[in-house]
């Protein structure tokens, strides 16, 4: 199911190995490998990919909303991995993770435990989208005031805010 | 003297109740920010503190957050370009850069390399821009003030290069998807080599103010520590990085731009203090002064955009004589052109570390979703590892290595 | 009310050493606060130097600054280790009314 | 009576010329670090910004003084009122020049001469750390209590190396009195040049300038309003005359310090030069330099002012050169001229200091005061009583 | 011109310790007796102790209340509570006080005959040069013994200022 140009970076033959159930999908569109993956087991496949293969950095986490669209939401990690080069700087590979999650009350693990940098990426998720991040830390809002009502980046979020809603542009 | 007046209040405690986590030693807490000299911008600071040492220190961002993210959604690719200055305004011209080759990414649009290469240049020319503000400003906080003029004074050079090339000295959005906004103006090439011919010798200046300095030395050596797996745990990027020993740069481990072409080197420490961090922003200057000198003595000859009709506006001289140029110039302005669906990730090095774009197409001519992965917003996750069981005079000095631009971190 | 003196009698200071002497006493029997309770003691040895130095200026030598001086030395020494106590026993009872600090045993 | 009279005639110039030098003061620090800076400094009220101290005193006085909430009022305004009381005391003491007749009346250009004057001005900067700690607690602010709380351990730190670093000199002249002081430094090494304490205490007048440095809080030890930490320290909450009134007590305290250095080991108002190699000729020589300089200058503007400015200047200094030749005026200008010119040079070192040095951190700055400067000032005064009392 | 200034500065002395004993916030009273100190060093200057003048206002005044002040800000020591035995005390107190001034005053009188009067430059050898030779003549034991006292304090001190205790 993954595709033949996939499967010949190391680091994605042995993630399909160990975890075929897994990965759900799989695409490499204009140099960059993506995978979606089954939200369930995110942490599994984080600290597999952290541990073995040398994904080492979180670059970012964010979400993507499809709002008409079920399932709705996509959260996106963005892996990169870090092995020194051969006497120069480090060869870079980046790797893409993305997990569907339904409009209902999205909820998914947080990473938090594999990598320390996902915290403020997972808050920012939370405050902005609205998806929950089980077992993290600190889940609060941190760009929006404590009291903000919705989550602005849903796409059914007006884009001139609540109260400006002209009813020209949606 | 009547003593009427109630003294004691909780503000002037010193000495306050044991809180829960330090039982058993007395703290008080200091709200550092959002009005504060040192946090450069609108960053908080929760301090608890013992005596002069801090505790705990919780950062609180948001104070500048406006939305950038969101407001994309509703433009055309074209038009998100003036949003992304106002990301990183001391660095506005990476976030074109970077904006600018996802959108290219995701057309496949090829730019041409003269553009690629005067990208370089204004970039590293931001790049100088960027890193002067940060040691004036980090100097001052040490309470060295003079250097801080003596920065702005090549700052202003720079800035009025900008303003030469795009008619504004901070928000200049000179890219274009495609290549470059307008053409570069008359007499630019004397306008950036006199300022590159000057510029080394001036940081030469800057450290002979700072680099041998008793005080200097001593407020910034073995402060602001961090062990390295922590910050690559945290995701700290950038010149943090390399002052902590990895050589990783994306201009060399992922070239971009035409970056490959240049020669120059990733300065790196291995102390990981603020001092680290100050050598190698001042190397950066003199590396990001190599390449631009390199762009601009060889700059190649050739269009300023790329041959895409359908991407980039046509030529004044054209529209006025050919009918087709004048649709497209009136579609693109219009209704924007399309872009084909699908996602793309493009980071760059920008003055902070890492700057990424994500861009998600769902084919139509406004994107669906622009993720910026701002270097600030990873980095200052490393503060409280940086801060706690340290001074409040250290960190000051530590927050000014960070190097964070509170528009960068909020967006 | 008769004529001021021209020159001020030695007894005048004595007196006012006495007053403030006195004061002393009754600051350090009234007040509850430790610190003031210690200033009342320095006040007293304030008192006790005027004397001395009033009597100086009698015998016309310079002995009684001399008691002064090291009057004022072991109130130097005093201090600094009455507030280092004064610190640590705040540290671990968290006041300073002195009817509070009545046992030994914490 | 007469002695009554001269004495508050004294008292009120005294006042009056501490105050306009300490106003003129921010006036030449805004100047000479704009230059060292690269920049221009005050140039819009007045020509060269020459009245920019009088607008910001207009400024100042007409600001809405603003008392906080939760300020404790009493202790809020006494604590600049004490501030600047006790900075211009301590000038009280400390002479300008020598014996002089003025108008028939011999008098001392001085305010009044004790025979404890270098205690005396010790024991007033000592008291001064209450102004500021005072006013940083009742400010009832936790930026300003932190500048406070470090500013009187501070000033208690560096009091020590600063008193034991003034005793050195005063074993060699073996006096207590400002004016005595002088007068032992006079005469001149060699028929050549000044007869000076710092040639023979140069290591006691390095802790005291780093002291003096740190008693009137200055770069690099300002820490007690270091903006960049505690936003300004003990003045955060303090506006119109109350930071005015902080503000002239820190510049006072400058000159104070700049003075007493300058009668320590400076020489006071004895002349570099001896008098027989030209040395009554110095300031008119000086004087007549500088206005041939703006005069020059003024052929040549650099901004359109300049052309009325200069030539104003470089009269007015020509004329002060021609007042310094008479021979009646010079024993009068001349001393007052050297007093002037090297307490001028201990004071352009503070603003120069403050254009180039970074801030200390706060225990840097108190181990520096107690392991370095603390030691070397007492090793400093054991040799010096050891030579002195082995001298026959 | 003695007796004035005698007199202005008795008074402030005076009012200064009433106001120490009598002000409920430890500021207060640490400011009062500062004046109360100022005040002193005035008297001393007029009983021709110079040099004990300067030294009450380094060492007292600008150390040693330093000290409390530093101590006072440091710890925010608020308002002092009245206790409930304080009332009765001061009831008896004042007629105490009296009596004990009453006491004093009789016997100064007694022992202290009128005819000893204190003139403003009377006595000249109180300006260091007499206290220093005594000092490290006759007194030089009690001098050495005093040095002795102080490093014994600093080391008090600094074990007192130690964080566990």
């Amino acid at each position: 199911m993954l595709s033949e140009e996939l499967t010949q970076i190391p680091a994605i033959s042995a993630l399909a190995e160990s975890y075929g159930a897994a990965i759900l999908e799989g695409g490499l569109s204009r140099g960059e490998a993506a995978l979606y993956v089954d939200p369930v087991r995110i942490i599994e496949i984080c600290r597999f990919l952290k541990d073995e293969q040398g994904f080492s950095r979180l670059s970012g986490v964010t979400a993507v909303d499809w709002h008409p669209v079920e399932p709705r939401f996509e959260v996106v990690y963005l892996l990169q991995s870090l092995p020194a080069g051969q006497g120069g700087p480090p060869q870079t590979a980046r790797l893409r993770l993305k997990c569907r999650l339904h409009g209902e009350a999205p909820e998914i693990d947080s990473v938090y435990g594999v990598w320390r940098g996902a915290d403020w990426y997972e808050r920012e998720v939370f405050d902005l989208f609205g998806i929950r991040f089980r077992e993290h830390p600190n889940l609060t809002r941190i760009l929006l005031p404590e009291g903000w009502q919705g989550h602005p980046l849903r796409r059914d979020y007006p884009k001139h805010g609540h109260k400006y809603d002209y009813g020209e542009e949606t | 003297m009547a003593d009427d007046t109630e003294i004691s209040s909780p503000a002037a405690t010193l000495v306050a109740e044991p809180g829960p986590e330090t039982a058993g030693r007395r703290t008080m807490i200091l709200n550092m920010g959002p009005q504060h000299p040192s946090t450069h911008g609108v960053l908080r600071i929760v301090l608890e503190l013992d005596g002069e040492t801090i505790v705990k220190a919780r950062p609180d961002i948001g104070f500048l957050h406006t939305g950038i993210e969101k407001e994309c959604e509703a433009k055309f690719y074209q038009q998100v370009v003036p949003l992304t200055d106002r990301v990183d305004y001391l660095a506005n011209l990476s976030n074109n850069l970077c904006y600018c080759l996802a959108v290219e990414k995701l057309l496949g649009i090829e730019v041409p390399r003269a553009a690629q290469w005067m990208r370089v240049m204004l970039t590293e020319l931001t790049r100088i821009n960027s890193h002067l503000v940060w040691l004036g400003t980090h100097a001052l906080d040490i309470g060295a003030m003079t250097v801080f003029f003596y920065c702005f004074r090549e700052r202003e050079t720079i800035c009025k290069l900008f303003e030469k090339f795009s008619g504004q000295r901070m928000m200049t959005s000179y890219f274009r998807i495609g290549g470059l906004a307008l053409e570069p103006p008359r007499g630019w090439q004397q306008a950036a080599g006199g300022f590159l011919k000057h510029f080394p010798a001036n940081v030469d200046e800057y450290e002979d103010l700072l680099d041998k300095n008793p005080i200097w030395l001593r407020r910034t050596q073995r402060v602001g520590q961090v062990p390295l797996e922590r910050m690559l745990d945290l995701g700290v990027t950038g010149p943090m990085i390399r002052a902590a020993g990895i050589s990783w740069d994306i201009r060399k481990s992922e070239p971009y731009s035409g970056y490959d072409e240049f020669d120059f080197e990733v300065p790196t420490r291995t102390e990981n203090d603020v001092w680290a961090r100050y050598r190698v922003r001042m190397e950066e200057l003199r590396q990001s002064w190599r390449i631009a000198t390199q762009a601009l003595e060889g700059m190649p000859g050739g269009p300023w955009m790329a041959a895409a009709p359908k991407v980039v506006l046509p030529d004044r001289e054209k529209m006025k004589t050919q009918m087709e140029a004048l649709i497209y110039h009136f579609k693109i302005v219009t209704e924007g052109f399309r872009v084909p669906a699908g996602d793309v990730y493009q980071c760059i090095e920008s003055p902070r570390g890492e700057l990424g774009y994500y861009v998600v197409s769902d084919g139509t001519s406004k994107p669906h979703r622009v993720f910026m992965r701002t270097p600030s917003f990873g980095n200052l996750q490393v503060l409280p590892a940086m801060l706690e069981g340290r001074l409040i005079a250290d960190s000051i000095a530590s927050l000014g290595s960070v190097d964070f631009v509170l528009g960068d971190v909020d967006r | 009310m008769p004529p001021l003196p021209q020159t001020v009698p030695l007894s005048w200071y004595l007196l006012l050493s006495a007053i403030l002497f006195g004061l002393g006493v009754a600051g350090f029997l009234f007040r509850k606060n430790i610190i003031t309770v210690f200033m009342s003691i320095e006040l007293m040895l304030n008192a006790v130097n005027l004397s001395f130095i009033a009597f100086s200026y009698q015998f016309r030598q310079v002995d009684g600054h001399i008691f002064a001086f090291f009057v004022m030395v072991v109130a130097a020494a005093e201090a600094a280790v009455g507030l280092g106590i004064i610190l640590t026993v705040f540290k671990n009872r968290a006041t300073l009314q002195i009817d509070e600090i009545s046992t030994l045993k914490n | 009576m007469n002695f009554y009279i001269l004495t508050l005639i004294k008292a009120g110039l005294v006042a009056f010329v501490l105050l306009t030098t300490a106003a003129y003061l921010v006036w030449i620090e805004r100047k000479l670090l704009a230059h060292i800076q690269l920049r221009l400094g005050p140039q819009r009220v007045g020509p060269h910004g020459l009245l920019q101290p009088l607008a910001d005193l207009v400024k100042l006085v007409t600001k809405e003084g603003l008392i906080p909430q939760q300020v404790n009022k009493i202790y809020f305004l006494l604590a600049p009122f004490a501030a600047v009381m006790l900075a211009l005391i301590s000038i009280s003491v400390i002479p300008f020049g020598p014996e002089v007749e003025i108008f028939g009346q011999r008098t001392w250009l001085q305010l009044t001469d004790l025979k404890i004057g270098v205690l005396f001005v010790l024991a007033i900067s000592s008291i001064g750390v209450y102004g500021v700690a005072l006013g940083g607690w009742a400010s009832n602010n936790k930026y300003a209590l932190l500048g406070g709380l470090r500013s009187s351990a501070q000033m208690i730190s560096y009091e020590l190396p600063l008193a034991l670093a003034i005793a050195a000199p005063l074993l060699l002249s073996n006096t207590l009195s400002f004016r005595e002081l002088v007068e032992t430094q006079s005469g001149f090494l060699g028929g050549v040049l000044g007869n000076w304490n710092l040639w023979y205490q140069p290591v006691s007048f390095l802790v005291f300038l780093i002291s003096a440095f740190a008693e009137t809080n200055r770069v690099p030890f300002d820490l007690p309003e270091a903006e960049n930490e505690l936003v300004a320290g003990f003045h955060t909450e303090y506006s119109s005359l109350g930071f005015a009134a902080f503000f002239t007590a820190e510049y006072a305290n400058i000159i104070t310090a700049c003075a007493v250095g300058t009668h320590i080991w400076l020489g006071g108002w004895q002349p570099i030069i001896a008098p027989h190699l030209g040395g009554i000729w110095v300031p008119s020589l000086v004087f007549a330099f500088f206005g041939i300089m703006s005069l020059f200058h003024a052929t040549q503007p650099a901004r359109r002012w300049d052309k009325y400015t200069f030539p104003v200047l470089g009269l007015a200094a020509l004329g002060l050169a021609a007042l310094f030749a008479i021979p009646l005026l010079q024993p009068v200008l001349v001393p007052l001229f050297w007093f002037a010119a090297k307490t001028g040079a201990l004071i352009f070192l503070f603003i120069w200091i403050r254009g180039t040095l970074p801030r200390f951190r706060y225990d840097q700055l108190m181990r520096f005061a107690w392991t370095f400067l603390f030691p070397v000032a007492l090793v400093n005064l054991l040799v010096t009583g050891l030579v002195v009392a082995l001298q026959p | 011109m003695d007796v004035i200034l005698f007199l202005i500065f008795a008074f402030i002395a005076v009012a200064s310790a009433v106001s120490l004993v009598l002000q409920r916030h430890p500021i207060s009273s640490a400011l009062s007796l500062i004046g109360v100190m100022g005040a002193l060093a005035v008297l001393y200057l007029l009983l021709g102790a110079e040099f004990m003048a300067a030294a009450q206002l380094i060492v007292y005044a600008g150390a040693i209340m330093v000290l409390f002040v530093f101590v006072i800000m440091l710890l925010n020591a608020g308002r002092e509570r009245p206790s409930a035995a304080s009332r009765l005390v001061r009831w008896l107190g004042i007629p105490l006080f009296t009596l004990f001034i009453g006491v004093m005053a009789y016997f100064i009188q007694t022992f202290f005959p009128k005819t000893l009067d204190v003139s403003f430059g009377g006595f000249t050898q109180g300006a260091g040069l007499e206290i220093g030779r005594q000092l490290f003549t006759r007194y030089l034991l009690p001098f050495e013994v005093t040095s002795l006292l102080i490093l014994i304090a600093i080391i008090g001190a600094i074990v007192l200022a130690r964080k566990e205790i």
